[in-house]
């Protein structure tokens, strides 16, 4: 009974998704109307039809893949790295000095400050992948800790009289608390890697990579490629973040804690 | 083994809980503090716990003590079943039937999966009870073991107290007369200072009022 | 497909016409980067003789996009001889004190003025009084434009006013949309907007309009090519021939847009269709030695009169002309 | 004596911070000496001339305060709206399915793909107040969805109970609990909007902005300037980060709720 | 004023807690709800304060009923002080002066400025009865209120209540047989069903087992 319950409510907020994406696509269409420019704004329908297009030709699979991978990387990093800081600045004091003027320079600096330094040290397919790990590594940094720091202290109470050890009290104290902290911060990372990769992609303009036929359409005024990439670009973040979010959620079960809103669900 | 406090002090903000405080313990047997609400005795056993530090004096025979601590809040880890709140505790080999037969002998056999948000009351107090007792400790420090419990689950435990932890030493904190009177051996009536009003390990066990 | 025929089919006109500059140089690689865009053109030849096999040399090549790679490139050694921006070669020169030498420019003035919905512009006086519409503020464009400005008696600012857009691409974007009348376009973005807005034309070209006011003592440039210092003293032969080698090609890609287009697609430096109509109007060159000395000079000193910092802070010194 | 505590904490926490900028204008120096070209890294030293005369004009002032103003603008604009936001997914079904797909797109569109469609619309002074609040809205969103839904559910059918009302239940209730959530999500937004802010004013090279500056250093190779401005915005990021931090803290104690690390330090 | 519970039925997951359960309350006095612990006393409770829904059955009468809930757990406001966290439930004037006599009352007046986490079980238990008290509901739900006080604190809270609230409903929820025989007028002893094991209001006070 209760899987039919969630099945229902899974297709419930599919429908409930599907309408949301009707009404944006008929603004959109209503801009496009409105606007009249096809060099400004060009009709859904069109897209549409150039994506149709473009999905058959092998080099639009190879662009995304690659762009994806290299992204994905980023975001990786990011993600391992900002939780390593994290952790490193809550558990040292060291750590901590050391690390946050660091992290404040990561969260300011624009991309093209140091850019030429970055294209002495690595090939500049890989500096879409260092881009996002600025971008993820703060937003995973910030995060984390707040999670760590906002762990019940009674349970680590609890933990350090009933012997848990080092290991277990992260096994099954801290991870568990700092789970959504986690979670959010990865979906809000996974959209923001794919921005900051992109983008430097299209500074680069790389070849074989989203970012690049974003900035080959922008060049050459094809307005309705730069919407068509653009589509692509959101649609594969807003995949990955979902996939993203099952295995994280996959992964808290499979190891014995919970992330979702409540222990009611279970 | 045996625990002594040694004038010890410990205050918060300028008031002070203890002053210069002092007490030696057995080395079995169950010790009840009783006191008013809000006089120190679980900043007490705290202080035994570890968990807080003594502004002055010390506490000596604790170290490397193993502690059965039953908090006065239940502290069960909400993001686990009942099941799995024992078995953390637990040394790994065979820690689930283990759990599963501590969780039988406080009577929620039935209740081994469910979440602490979907225990009552009481039956969060009895899974804490059986975490607390399955650890093993050397030492069992209860605060307020019995509170939420209806009459018959309170003799159930205070029986199954009694039958896991013999020749252990036990520092119960209650304001249950009745079950202070049934487990102790020796009471302190503790209200800033310590007053010695039963002890029944040299003399006869007596009524107080 | 019919991309890599033609290819083939220039592969044996090549063949002939870099033969007899294929010496007996000991086989030095040149590593060499191009800039995307009009400045790169000239080198896809030579590119494409390099990846057949055909050339004199198998020297390296890369196409990066930004000036941002070019300068990391030199910087660290990466590469020896790159095409770069006309001021940014001065910059470089002078920010490595000497570390670069110009070996040659490559591509004049890519700048025209636009006019579209109406507007005739016939020369440079029919302006006084007009809104100008640009892009590349702080740059180039901008120094170029008033140099020509002034040296026809017009104040920017007051005689004729200049707006300055955030982007190139904006600003096509603006003049196909029909928000703009008068623009002042690098290409590839002129040939752009051409195509998609029936009433555009080409009015002026600054290239033309710099060398009547500057009276033929300088050209307006836009790219050159840049090598090293320390490699052009080392291996001044291949790097000769590799000069020559690149002269052909440009004459090539000047004499067969069409091919040459296809060549540009391959090495991404611009799509084919935009290629074949913006060559004729990229200025491509070859000019070297004593004539490069003669002409640069002076239109550094107007980047430099407009602002110092445009080329480095100082005008370059003579040895900064790499001389056969 | 308390108070003397907390200064003697103040004291050495500052301390530790000037020890830990020490080191790594040390490892600046190094880098700057071990890579040995003045085109890639300048000197701290030379950076803090420079710094030094350009402070010294009317320009540089103004460069600072319209950026800053921009930057804030973009920020605060980003605070309200993703807050406006995170409320209106998490009250209303129906704002939760129409907002999504909007929130999914500004965490993924790089500026690149829609800076001409802004263009049209806004003044290019006012790109970078946008892209401010693309990079902001989003994480504010998701930190303050997270906190209103982790907010104590005994704690709200409490305030039920005893009729706090609306107002008085979010004030009592849902403010104090959002609140470290918002105050991380603001320290890292903070950051943020002062990359995409300052990038964005790179691209359009506006005149009298840093990112201008930073680009105009950058397209003359003039090093030292690149070094100099870049500071110039980290220094700004950190002292305002600083400065918002200790206005939500006040705000916090001023409403009678506290956002701090326990309710201990009272 | 007369509640009723008609035919209740409530289940999680599948195993009933109430099943087709019915109650007819009187207008004033205390009923005590007496019943081994996890057999749902708690659950009537959150029904008839509205916060958890019947899966069948209704309950009348409680529509728009001003309700004091002592919670089982305390639910203070963690960020709020004591004297903070009794003045949210009081109307805006002259709450300060209000709380702080509420709290004179519970023999808090020193603990006014502490926040929960610096309270020791027994003071944050008369915080929450202060509260509930203060508020001033016309019908009160008290679950085991009287659980962490000692017995001197004990007795000074049930003449309070008992003082604060006359003429006024109050169901109550405890383990403790003597205060539950001291304060109520009607004793049910619930075990799935519901057993009257004294009622007062009609008859001479007994005493059950
Ligand atoms: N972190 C703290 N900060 C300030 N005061 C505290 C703190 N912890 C405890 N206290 C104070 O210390 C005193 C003793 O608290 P403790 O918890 O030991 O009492 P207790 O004897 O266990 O009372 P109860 O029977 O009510 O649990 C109380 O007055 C309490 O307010
Ligand atoms: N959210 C829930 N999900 C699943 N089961 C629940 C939930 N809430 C309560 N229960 C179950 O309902 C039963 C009754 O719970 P309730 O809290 O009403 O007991 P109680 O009579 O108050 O007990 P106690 O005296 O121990 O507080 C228990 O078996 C409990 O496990
Ligand atoms: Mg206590
Ligand atoms: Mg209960």
């Amino acid at each position: 009974m209760i899987s039919i319950i969630k099945s229902k409510k899974i297709l419930r907020r599919f429908f409930v998704g599907c309408i949301s994406i009707t009404f944006w696509i008929c603004v959109w269409q209503w801009a496009y109307l409105a606007v009249g420019e096809e060099i400004l704004v060009v009709s859904p329908l069109e897209v549409l039809n150039r994506l149709g297009v473009l999905l058959r030709h092998w080099s639009f699979w190879m662009t995304v893949i690659l762009s994806m991978f290299r992204i994905l990387e980023g975001f990786l990093l990011g993600i391992f790295l900002g939780t390593g800081f994290a952790i490193l600045t809550e558990v040292s004091r060291v750590g901590s000095a050391l690390l946050r003027p660091v992290i404040g320079i990561m969260k300011a600096t624009p991309v093209a400050s140091f850019i030429i330094l970055a294209l002495v040290w690595m090939k500049s397919s890989q500096v879409p992948v260092f881009a996002s790990v600025l971008i993820v590594l703060p937003i995973l940094w910030a995060n984390v800790s707040e999670g760590i720091r906002k762990t019940d202290r009674s349970l680590l109470q609890m933990a350090e009289m009933y012997r848990f050890g080092r290991v277990g009290t992260v096994k099954k104290v801290y991870l568990p608390s700092v789970l959504p902290y986690f979670t959010a911060a990865c979906t809000t990372g996974m959209g923001m890697a794919w921005k900051g990769g992109v983008a430097a992609e299209v500074l680069s303009s790389l070849p074989l990579s989203l970012g690049g036929e974003i900035y080959r359409s922008k060049i050459y005024l094809e307005t309705t490629d730069l919407f068509a990439w653009t589509a692509v670009v959101i649609l594969l973040s807003v995949l990955l973040e979902r996939a993203m979010l099952c295995a994280v959620k996959a992964a808290g079960v499979r190891f014995g804690f919970y992330s979702g809103e409540g222990y009611d669900e279970h | 083994m045996s625990i002594e406090i040694r004038s010890a002090s410990k205050s918060y903000h300028g008031a002070a809980v203890l002053n210069n405080f002092s007490l030696s313990l057995p080395s079995t047997g169950t010790v009840c503090l009783f006191g008013p609400s809000g006089c120190g005795k679980t900043t007490i056993l705290n202080c035994i716990a570890g968990l807080e530090s003594l502004d002055s004096g010390r506490i000596i025979g604790t170290e490397n003590l193993k502690i059965s601590y039953l908090f006065q809040e239940d502290r069960l880890l909400p993001w686990n079943t009942a099941l799995k709140n024992i078995e953390a505790v637990l040394p790994r080999k065979n820690s689930r039937a283990l759990a599963a037969e501590w969780l039988r002998l406080v009577g929620l056999e039935a209740a081994a999966d469910k979440y602490p948000c979907q225990l009552s009351g009481g039956m969060r107090r009895r899974v804490a009870i059986a975490r607390a007792l399955a650890y093993g400790g050397d030492l069992l420090l209860l605060d307020e073991p019995f509170q939420r419990l209806d009459a018959g689950s309170k003799d159930r435990m205070m029986e199954l107290i009694e039958k896991k932890t013999e020749g252990k030493l036990k520092i119960l904190v209650t304001h249950d007369k009745k079950a202070a009177d049934h487990l102790s051996d020796i009471i302190y009536h503790f209200d800033g200072k310590m007053i010695k009003i039963l002890d029944n390990i040299n003399s006869e066990r007596q009524h107080y009022t | 497909s019919s991309g890599q025929e033609s290819s083939k089919g220039l592969q044996a006109a090549s063949t002939i016409s870099s033969s007899n500059s294929s010496s007996d140089s000991a086989k030095t690689v040149v590593r060499v980067a191009g800039l995307k865009g009009p400045t790169g053109l000239s080198m896809v030849k030579l590119m494409s003789d390099s990846r057949n096999g055909d050339a004199s040399e198998d020297d390296q090549f890369t196409v990066v996009s930004s000036p941002d790679e070019i300068v990391a490139k030199i910087s660290s050694g990466e590469v020896d001889v790159a095409a770069a921006p006309t001021n940014l070669a001065a910059a470089l020169y002078n920010k490595t004190n000497g570390g670069v030498q110009l070996a040659a420019v490559t591509t004049l003035g890519v700048l025209y003025v636009l006019t579209a919905n109406g507007e005739t512009i016939k020369s440079l006086s029919d302006l006084k009084g007009k809104t100008v519409y640009s892009s590349g503020q702080g740059a180039t464009p901008e120094y170029a434009l008033n140099f020509i400005l002034r040296q026809n008696g017009l104040e920017p600012g007051k005689d004729v006013t200049v707006e300055y857009e955030a982007e190139h691409a904006e600003l096509a974007s603006m003049m196909i949309a029909g928000k703009v009348k008068i623009a002042v376009l690098p290409e590839p973005f002129v040939t752009q907007v051409l195509s998609k807005n029936s009433t555009a034309k080409i009015a002026l070209n600054l290239t033309d309009e710099w060398n009547k006011a500057a009276k033929k003592q300088s050209v307006l440039t836009m790219g050159c090519l840049i090598v090293r210092k320390k490699f052009a003293q080392e291996n001044k032969s291949a790097l000769d021939s590799f000069l020559a080698d690149y002269k052909s090609s440009a004459d090539y890609v000047n004499s067969n847009p069409g091919k040459a287009a296809v060549l540009s697609q391959q090495f991404g430096m611009m799509d084919s269709a935009v290629a074949e109509k913006a060559i004729p109007n990229c200025a491509i060159v070859y000019m070297d030695g004593t004539e490069m000395k003669e002409k640069i000079p002076e239109f550094l000193n107007v980047l430099y009169q407009a602002n110092p910092k445009s080329v480095g802070g100082k005008l370059p010194a003579d040895d900064f002309y790499y001389q056969k």
